[in-house]
């Protein structure tokens, strides 16, 4: 079960991965991002460290997300 | 790999070091990059916080009617360190990218190195 | 007495915090705190050198956790380079103030400020590091300081270059915590004594084997050894000059210092043998020598041919450092210590002479050398030095890699030594040349006026130690040669 | 052919990572160094040396609190950074004149979204001081609780902030709070060196003395970590 859990906890990581580097619309990117880095927290409650999760959950999800939607509002949101 | 399926995390690890990797290298747009970036730094923490994990463990919180085995607390700390200072840098690097779109008017590095 | 070793780092740290607090309701606080901070930092500093001197080696265990329980910090020889962080720093902070006015926009100078007290504190915590994790925490103190500075001018180009600038450092850092993870995987441990004592115990050598790998890479793209060093030019050349005065002079010896501290942690093991990486260090601080000089000769513009010297500057270090022998690696480590003081000193002549005269390309700036004689004073002092020649402090780091490159039996290295030299005179007349013998191109260039005493001050006082290092150089070589002994001691 | 050179660096870059990671104990393994050296005495002394039961905030606080002050003047920085990058230059570049910053899109919120999250700000700030207090007991600290209290402010200004030009603190009052972080850890080195004798350690006395230390750090990085947050925010938001 713990072993299933994990098994699709990391294939969601790299599937999210390879979504953020394929799609072109930067605005997807970075959510796709938020959630990489929410399914990257799961992963670390399971493995013994929920202060690390909570703060991943809340600076890599929150913050860093915040930010990066700012940034594209100001710069664009398609890549070429 | 004599180490049991558990080693598994680390390959995963290093395939999303390498997505990252290539996103930085083989991207153009500025974003892009950055993001990137960020996924490289989490495969890092992840790596770092899996090797502190024990079978069977628990958070290191030690409390009345806990006697399991705890994580070790050491890279945790590290690693909530290590995420405030990726995240300090990804603001940098977004001000920066917004100062570049504001002076060359685009944020591809393809155009940049022709604007120069 | 032995608190000062954590209160070193963290007296510019917290005043870097405290920096755009005070100065909010008088801007014009932010640049006399900021020197009265660098003062501080260097009579603290010198309270730690002449600790070192009298008793040698001393370590300190803050919060009273002994290590490796807790964080150790360390003040021995490799760490006497906060002298140098401390003089530059000074200098630099002190030539700010009238540089910022015309070159930082008002509303970004407490910031900027701000940045580069974090960035002199990084700097002395990453020389005072006995724990790996602290080691790059300091590093990344320094770096995102480093990043944004170069930016603090404006300009498309300081933007860009910064931009650059930071990927390639984040994932250089990134490879350095990499190493500390894994090392902590195979030890258990942060403390860089207790991590070498038990990595001798390590039966896998694969993980031990990439820990090094990544160390070194992530410590070379920090030093810009070549071929790494491609972020280099453009950041340093379009940040403000006092900016690139600590750059080119302290931040990249970052990656120097961190190679000299991480190396000795593998020295225990006796299956690996560490003379090929050596030789690998040796051969690219060779072409690195000749190469970024080469490259310096073609530039036109003065701050990017100060640029590509550092490049070849810290090929002489590493060369140093891969050639291993006693004599070499002294040479190696005092050229650290007086690079630093040469090219802070050349930056900011150039700083001063741009900011006089508006021009930055030597075409443009032809017959200035007349026009600032001063500074032209400092500049040629700074030339002389880097040159090499006797007397000056240059001449100290050549002559023991000349040396320790003989006594390697490895004459190649020593003839690169001299083709380089050789190259670097030939870029430096051609600055010579066109300050004091050219016609001028421009006409404005004979009414620029002498820099004023603020900014003059520093460099001068920088271009007197370039001249006198090499008359009472034998501090530093005592040092540099106690910090050699310990490096190929391997302890 | 640039393609086929990443790829190939790649397919090095992974071969040697996995190459070297395959050698390292087993993760989970609780005979493995990672959990028999240091961390077995955090493990079997933290609660007593620092009096917090959480020990990631023992090692936060006490045994690594050089590192975590490394690390608030970390993010302090990048505050300063983001600053320094994109405060108005006075004048444009010669030459050539930049168009004026555009700012990031107004977000309009509906009335319904601004009237629960003005309801919801007491309820989220109480938890953020929730996270903060039990930092020595729970998961959780003083940078959670301060990046929650900033999401908070962030919201607040999202909801308040359109049309209105004036930030949530006063911008003197917003200097002070920022440099929080730094401010906690130097009066908690010089307490420490008056009550224990060394930079960052932990009075013995009074009994409460470590508790007093460990939650005036936790408040220091809360506060500023939530300040440089929302400072972050506006200042990349644009005016």
């Amino acid at each position: 079960m713990s072993a299933l859990f994990d098994l699709v906890m990391l294939a969601l990581l790299l599937g999210m991965a390879l979504a953020v580097a394929r799609t072109r619309d930067l605005l997807a990117a970075a959510i796709l991002f938020s959630g990489y880095s929410l399914v990257m927290c799961l992963l670390w409650l399971h493995r013994g460290a929920p202060d690390v999760a909570m703060t991943e959950a809340a600076v890599g999800a929150g913050v860093t997300t915040i930010l990066f939607l700012l940034a594209i509002g100001r710069t664009g949101r398609r890549e070429r | 790999m004599d180490g049991g399926w558990q080693h598994l995390d680390y390959f995963a690890f290093v395939a999303l070091f390498c997505i990252g990797l290539y996103v930085v290298l083989a991207k153009s747009n500025l974003v892009k990059k950055l993001l990137g970036l960020n996924i490289m730094e989490t495969s890092v923490f992840a790596f770092i916080v899996t090797s502190g994990m024990v079978d069977g463990g628990t958070a290191p919180v030690v409390g009345p009617g806990i006697d399991a085995p705890f994580a070790s607390p050491l890279p945790h700390a590290l690693i909530l360190t290590g995420i405030v200072v990726a995240v300090s840098i990804t603001a940098l690097a977004l001000a920066l990218i917004v100062e570049i779109k504001r002076q060359c008017g685009t944020i591809e590095a393809d155009e940049l190195k022709g604007a120069e | 007495m032995e608190h000062l070793l954590p209160l070193a780092a963290a007296l510019p740290l917290v005043a870097a915090a405290l920096l755009p607090a005070v100065a909010w309701r008088r801007p014009d606080a932010a640049w006399g705190w900021a020197v009265a901070v660098g003062a501080g930092l260097l009579g603290i500093v010198g309270l730690l050198l002449r600790r070192l001197l009298q008793d040698g080696p001393f370590s300190y265990a803050v919060g009273g956790w002994a290590p490796p329980w807790g964080i150790e910090l360390r003040f021995d020889a490799l760490s006497a380079f906060s002298l140098g962080i401390a003089l530059v720093g000074v200098a630099v902070l002190v030539f700010s103030g009238r540089y910022a006015q015309a070159a930082v926009p008002p509303q970004r100078r407490a910031w900027y400020y701000s940045l580069l007290l974090v960035n002199l504190g990084g700097l002395v915590g990453f020389a005072c590091a006995a724990d790996l994790f602290n080691l790059f925490v300091c590093m990344e103190l320094v770096s995102v300081s480093s990043y944004a500075l170069v930016a603090a001018g404006g300009g498309r180009i300081a933007a860009l270059a910064a931009f650059k600038y930071l990927v390639a450092g984040a994932v250089s850092s990134l490879l350095v915590l990499f190493a500390v993870g894994i090392l902590h995987a195979l030890t258990g441990s942060l403390n860089m004594a207790d991590v070498a004592l038990r990595l001798a115990d390590v039966e896998a050598r694969g993980p031990v084997l990439l820990a090094l790998g990544a160390l070194t890479a992530g410590f070379m793209v920090k030093a810009a050894l070549f071929p790494l060093h491609l972020w280099l030019p453009d950041a340093h050349a379009s940040a403000p000059s006092p900016v690139s005065a600590v750059l080119s002079a302290l931040v990249v010896k970052l990656g120097v210092l961190g190679l000299a501290r991480v190396l000795p942690l593998f020295a225990g093991l006796d299956w690996l043998v560490l003379a090929p990486l050596h030789e690998g260090l040796a051969w690219l601080g060779a072409i690195a020598i000749v190469a970024g000089a080469l490259a310096a000769l073609l530039q036109e513009d003065l701050k990017l041919m100060l640029a590509y010297s550092t490049v070849s500057n810290i090929g002489y270090i590493v060369l140093g450092l891969g050639l291993a022998t006693p004599l070499a690696m002294t040479g190696g480590l005092v050229h650290v210590f007086y690079h630093a003081l040469i090219k802070a000193t050349l930056f900011l002549a150039a700083g001063a002479i741009i900011h006089q005269a508006g021009f930055r390309t030597l075409r443009d700036l032809r017959g200035v050398g007349r026009a600032m004689p001063w500074t032209g004073v400092a500049l040629s002092l700074g030339v002389l030095a880097i040159v090499g020649l006797p007397p000056t402090a240059g001449f100290l780091g050549k002559w023991y890699l000349l040396l320790g490159a003989l006594e390697a039996g490895r004459p190649g290295f020593a003839v690169a030594l001299l083709a380089g030299a050789l190259l670097i005179f030939v870029y430096y007349l051609r600055i010579l040349n066109a300050f004091y013998f050219r016609a001028p191109l421009r006409e404005q260039i004979l009414a620029v006026r002498e820099a004023p005493l603020s900014m003059l001050l520093p460099v001068m006082a920088l271009a007197l130690l370039c001249l006198l290092g090499g008359l009472f150089g034998s501090g530093p070589v005592a040092l540099a040669a106690l910090a050699a002994a310990r490096l190929a001691g391997g302890g | 052919m640039r393609r086929l050179l990443t790829a190939l660096a790649l397919a090095i870059v992974g071969a040697v990572m996995l190459a070297g990671l395959a050698g390292l104990p087993r993760p989970g393994d609780p005979a493995a160094p990672v959990h028999t050296h240091v961390a077995a005495h955090i493990v079997a002394h933290g609660v007593e040396d620092t009096g917090s039961r959480n020990l990631v905030t023992a090692v936060l606080l006490a045994y690594r609190a050089y590192d975590t002050f490394g690390e608030v003047v970390v993010i302090f920085a990048a505050l300063a950074a983001v600053m320094v990058v994109l405060a108005p230059a006075a004048a444009p570049p010669p030459g050539k004149t930049a168009p004026p910053p555009s700012p990031a899109p107004a977000v309009a919120p509906s009335p319904v979204v601004g009237f629960v999250i003005r309801l919801l700000a007491p309820f989220i700030a109480a938890f953020a001081a929730l996270v903060l207090w039990h930092g020595e007991a729970l998961p959780g600290g003083g940078f959670q609780a301060g990046v929650i209290l900033g999401a908070l402010l962030v919201l607040l200004s999202v909801v308040m902030g359109r049309g209105l030009e004036q930030p949530l603190v006063p911008a003197a009052a917003a200097r002070w709070l920022q440099a929080a972080g730094p401010l906690a850890f130097a009066a908690a080195m010089l307490i420490g060196l008056a009550g224990a004798g060394a930079v960052l350690g932990l009075p013995a006395e009074p009994a409460w003395g470590r508790h007093a230390v460990l939650l005036l750090l936790e408040l220091g990085i809360g506060l500023g970590g939530a300040a440089i947050i929302l400072g972050l925010y506006l200042q990349m938001r644009g005016h």
